[in-house]
């Protein structure tokens, strides 16, 4: 497909009329921060090189979401799903989405998750990318190309204080029209270097888990931010007599995440559950589902009061690693 | 596997409840169920089970796969959702989806004697097994059978109607011990993995099934392991925190393996592979 | 929309507000049932629960009781130096200060939140300081937070 | 004027000492950190780490929650005023001892977080900590200069004089409005230490997330009143924050009412009794039966 050049006032007013059809989410200012939320003024969007605060998994994977409403002897499920056009989409927030698809929709997920598979459906992703790394920005190490990528319904290219719109999938084309023009020669893909590849015994017990976790006060704040992080509770609400059953967020970082109902709890101790949040993107999703789930937006790094930093760890433990393989 | 969304319940209704421990706790219970839906499970096998409004739990299932009409879940009462499910009574609605996991190998145990080991609760899960290789129709197929039911006190075993059934079926010993000694126990007293060189069996021959509380699991794994059985013919049912049953919600995770979806049977040489985080 | 707008706009005359009351088993509770049994009258405004002494009672149910819609709480306990446990109405007295300055802080009205002290002698003084409390809550209206149950 | 190389450097020689003659087994310091922004907590546990050590303006971390993992060891503490506050309050509650906690008292006239005043150094009221057994002055020498703070701190009871129910109700619920329930305010608070919070009982942190606001104010409301008299003003809760909720003021205005009522400041005096655990006979009843606590009884 070609690419389409148009003036940022074109794609701000393209954009407004998007809006009659779509939820359009796309990065914007809320409180001196730049965020993934929802736009009411096309003129509010911004497409520049900063990255939001947020990550936008909430448009497939709602921190709150009703799945299942109980009526009178039946279920029905109780999802509230609009079309949601995604703008601005960081290649490493949407190679996250992909891991998520990946986790969420894959036949090697043995079930598929048909609640995740309904948003998804009904989105679709416009990226942009990135001009310069930022501090603790990691995605070159994960092998993934700041400035695009392919796995979008379309990409938003700058060129000369212009945008080249480029169609990528039937979902993404027509979404904005121009003056057509050739799309930019891409860079080759960096390769993907932070990743661990050993076997579970030897990264478990064998590596100073307690020395990483030091500073950890066990906020959460690395998962809600995580545009990977894919844990869940259900939890049932009642109001005015009708039961509705909600899927919510939860965080492996809080104790009571595994406790179980005997007072029995297997990860009593912050550098254990560290150690899984570390382990389940970088070793045991790789295990079952072939690709590490994490895109390096270091999100989890720089809001971390405790200055955790899990490429630090990561990197520390592959050069333990080599050093036992001596 | 059906296009079923497995996150949408269907309903059951309870037919009965069965107060099982007599001890002055009296915190178990058996409801039967009646299903709306019914399906087929394998022993070793659970279920999502929720009440409407309060929440969702997993449970192994305690009645035998033979039965079709009903089945039996068997509860403690420990926290919120199940102090709610012991409110219950006959005739009421409650919400069920499965059945979920792995099972256990039953053909491949074909021609070997089994030795079931269970504490307190952990006897609920083996039940199907239990009532499965009992039948007339299977019972033929497996060799001599040696059962330690392990309980804090006497009042504590569950199932204990069934006891009498199970004692007198052809070429089978049950034992029961309790922790400490209380006046009129006959029996035996003490944790159940001081008592396996207490009891004959063929440890060539055997397979262990063991099933209760993760610190009665360990020990008596090693245990069995000391008394020079190999690792491959151990196996036990684990439990965990679980949300989803369908390997999503990533809370049941022992290293790369999902107690839900490759569990929740296990063998002791799978389980020494995984890291020890259970 | 200011509190006192509300009264005017949404309430009649005849509404009475929902106050959570938690009285001490040996004094107030006593007290409220002297007022029954003399035949007092006082309006049907309170939900009485009864607590072993005002020490007990911890900041986090009343304050649980007016974010979720209670119009107002009443909290009554012995006469400082009468307690039955001897010093639990002291503690109570400094705690419950210190929590109605905070809940003021916070924009809940003061008046929605009274602390008292009534005897099992104080039959009459109960029903006055129910009809008072009542009073005041009345002239403030239903409680902004009320959005559960229609509370 | 503060010289906060010469502090770094007076720091590092005194940790590499302490460490060296095995005073202590390791020394809770902050270490630069250019990826968050700011300098994050670290244990120096050999005198080769001790140049890992940092002390600039952004050192704002309360680091007195680090040491309640480190109870029963023998530990120093680069400490400002904040820390030695928030030690001396979890002294008075048991938590600590004094003896196992060597305090390297820093002088600190304030910290920046973002460029701006850190959250609670408006209303700090001194550059000298409250308690100390070795002395980093503003210049890196031996004395306290004593400096001039800012002091621009909002006085919560003023304000709450002159605002009405409303205004208040409004400014509250703008702050809880942001508020994702992640509790990241809690396990920054140094007095936030109980092992089972009220909020973990039933549930895990952000399954509470409920579409109207009852339960983030029944939290923050309830945190409030457990801090009332424990408090030390320190701004973890604020600093902390990942939606930039400000609920200081509430907490605040609850030391302002504690010190005026009842003569009580968290923090202060290392053998007092705890606040909320002790009573006198001729306490104030303040505010009984009608009144506004505002304006007096």
């Amino acid at each position: 497909m070609s690419a389409y050049k148009l003036t940022l006032d074109q794609a701000r007013a393209a954009l407004a009329k998007l809006m009659e059809k779509y939820t359009v989410i796309a990065p914007v200012m809320n409180d001196n921060r730049l965020d993934y939320a929802e736009v009411t003024d096309a003129r509010d969007v911004i497409l520049d090189d900063r990255l939001p605060y947020k990550s936008p998994k909430e448009t497939v994977f709602p921190r709150v979401e009703n799945v299942i409403r109980f009526l009178e002897g039946r279920v029905e499920e109780a999802q509230d799903i609009k079309p949601i056009l995604l703008i601005g989409a960081k290649p490493c927030d949407i190679a996250a989405l992909n891991d998520l698809d990946g986790i969420f929709t894959s036949d090697k997920g043995k079930f598929k998750d048909s609640f995740y598979i309904n948003r998804r459906n009904c989105l679709t992703v416009v990226g942009a990318g990135c001009t310069s790394k930022k501090t603790a920005c990691f995605c070159d190490e994960r092998g993934i190309d700041m400035t695009f990528s392919p796995e979008c319904d379309g990409f938003l290219n700058f060129v000369d204080g212009d945008i080249l719109y480029e169609p990528l999938t039937a979902k993404g084309d027509g979404l904005f029209t121009g003056s057509e023009a050739e799309p930019p020669k891409r860079d080759t893909k960096p390769e993907e270097t932070l990743k661990i590849e050993a076997k579970e015994a030897d990264v478990f017990a064998t590596m100073p888990w307690e020395s990483y976790v030091e500073g950890c006060i066990g906020c959460g704040t690395c998962t809600y931010l995580c545009p990977t992080c894919h844990c869940f509770n259900l939890r049932d609400a009642e109001d005015k007599g009708i039961v509705t059953r909600t899927r919510v967020w939860d965080s492996c970082m809080y104790p009571k995440f595994t406790l179980h109902a005997s007072g029995h709890n297997p990860r009593t101790e912050k550098y254990q559950r560290f150690r899984q949040r570390v382990l389940h993107k970088y070793l045991y999703i790789p295990e079952n589902y072939g690709f590490t789930a994490c895109s390096g937006c270091g999100r989890c790094i720089r809001s971390c009061p405790g200055g955790l930093n899990i490429r630090d760890t990561v990197s520390d433990i592959m050069e333990r690693l080599e050093e036992a393989k001596e | 596997m059906s296009n079923r969304n497995p996150y949408v319940p269907s309903r059951a209704t309870i037919l009965e409840v069965i107060q099982e421990t007599k001890s002055d706790t009296q915190d178990v219970k058996t409801f039967k169920l009646k299903l709306d839906e019914p399906f087929d499970f394998r022993p070793g096998q659970f279920v999502e089970f929720s009440v409407a409004g309060v929440g969702e739990c997993t449970f192994g299932f305690a009645s035998s796969p033979l039965i079709k009409d009903h089945l039996e879940l068997t509860i403690k009462r420990t926290g919120y959702v199940t102090d709610n499910i012991h409110m219950l009574s006959e005739g009421s609605t409650v919400w069920i989806r499965g059945p979920f996991g792995n099972t256990f190998p039953l053909e491949e145990m074909e021609g070997n004697d089994l030795f079931y080991v269970t504490g307190g609760l952990g006897l609920a899960p083996l039940r199907p097994m239990i009532d499965y290789v009992f039948d007339p129709a299977y019972r033929g197929k497996y060799g001599k059978i040696n059962m330690l039911m392990a309980a804090r006190t006497p009042g504590d075993f569950i199932f204990a109607y069934d006891f009498d059934k199970w004692s007198k079926m052809p070429d089978t010993s049950l034992y029961q011990t309790i922790d400490n000694p209380v006046e009129g126990w006959d029996k035996l007293v003490g944790f159940p993995h001081t008592l396996i060189d207490q009891i004959p069996f063929d440890k060539e021959k055997t397979i262990a099934i063991l099933c209760g509380p993760p610190v009665m699991i360990k020990a008596l794994s090693n245990a069995f392991v000391q008394f020079g059985m190999s690792p491959e013919r151990i196996y036990t049912t684990l439990e965990m925190r679980m949300t989803c049953g369908i390997g999503k919600c990533g809370k049941c995770n022992i290293g790369h393996k999902y107690v839900c979806i490759d569990g929740p049977v296990f063998s002791m040489a799978e389980l020494s592979e995984m890291p020890n985080e259970y | 929309m200011s509190e006192r707008a509300e009264v005017t706009n949404a309430v009649s005359e005849e509404w009475t507000p929902t106050i959570v009351t938690f009285l001490c088993n040996w004094c107030s509770y006593a007290g409220a049932d002297l007022a029954g049994t003399s035949r007092i009258q006082y309006p049907p405004s309170i939900r009485v629960i009864r607590v072993p002494c005002s020490g007990r009672i911890n900041p986090q149910y009343i304050i649980k009781a007016l974010v979720d819609g209670a119009d107002g709480v009443m909290v009554s306990g012995c006469h400082p130096g009468d307690c039955h446990y001897l010093e639990g109405n002291y503690y109570a007295r400094r705690r419950f200060s210190a929590l109605k300055r905070l809940l003021s802080l916070a924009g809940f009205h003061p008046d929605r939140v009274q602390f008292t002290w009534v005897s099992a002698s104080e039959g009459a003084r109960f029903a006055d300081v129910v009809e008072t409390v009542t009073e005041k809550i009345r002239v403030l209206g239903p409680s902004r937070l009320g959005g559960r149950d229609g509370a | 004027m503060m010289d906060y190389n010469k502090q770094s450097q007076k720091l590092k020689e005194t940790a590499a000492k302490l460490l060296e003659e095995g005073t202590v087994e390791a020394v809770l310091g902050l270490k630069d950190n250019p990826e968050v922004g700011w300098p994050t907590p670290y244990f120096a546990r050999t005198a080769g780490d001790v140049e890992n050590l940092v002390w600039n303006e952004a050192c704002f971390t309360n680091l007195a929650n680090y040491l309640l993992d480190m109870r029963d060891k023998k530990v120093a503490i680069a400490a400002k005023g904040c820390d030695v506050r928030s030690i001396i309050n979890l002294i008075v509650e048991n938590q600590l001892k004094r003896e196992n906690i060597v305090i390297i008292g820093i002088e600190c006239s304030g910290m920046k977080q973002n460029d701006s005043l850190a959250a609670g150094c408006d209303a700090c009221p001194s550059s000298i900590p409250n308690m100390y057994d070795i002395v980093v002055g503003a210049d890196g020498s031996d004395t306290y200069k004593d400096l001039e703070m800012p002091n621009s701190g909002e006085n919560v009871t003023e304000w709450a004089k002159n605002t009405t129910v409303d205004e208040r109700f409004e400014r509250f619920k703008k702050e809880i409005d942001k508020c994702i329930l992640c509790y990241a305010c809690r396990q920054a608070c140094q007095g936030c230490y109980c092992k089972a919070c009220f909020m973990d009982r039933k549930a895990t942190p952000w399954e509470q997330v409920d579409p109207d606001t009852s339960t983030k104010m029944a939290f923050h409301l309830t945190r409030a009143m457990h801090l009332a008299g424990r408090c030390t003003d320190c701004g973890a809760c604020e600093k902390v924050c990942p939606s930039g909720v400000n609920l200081k003021y509430l907490f605040k205005g609850l030391s302002e009412f504690v010190e005026e009522f009842y003569d009580f400041k968290a923090g202060v005096d290392m053998e007092a009794k705890p606040f909320a655990n002790q009573y006198k006979q001729d306490d104030q009843q303040v505010a009984f039966l009608g009144g506004d606590t505002i304006v007096g009884v």
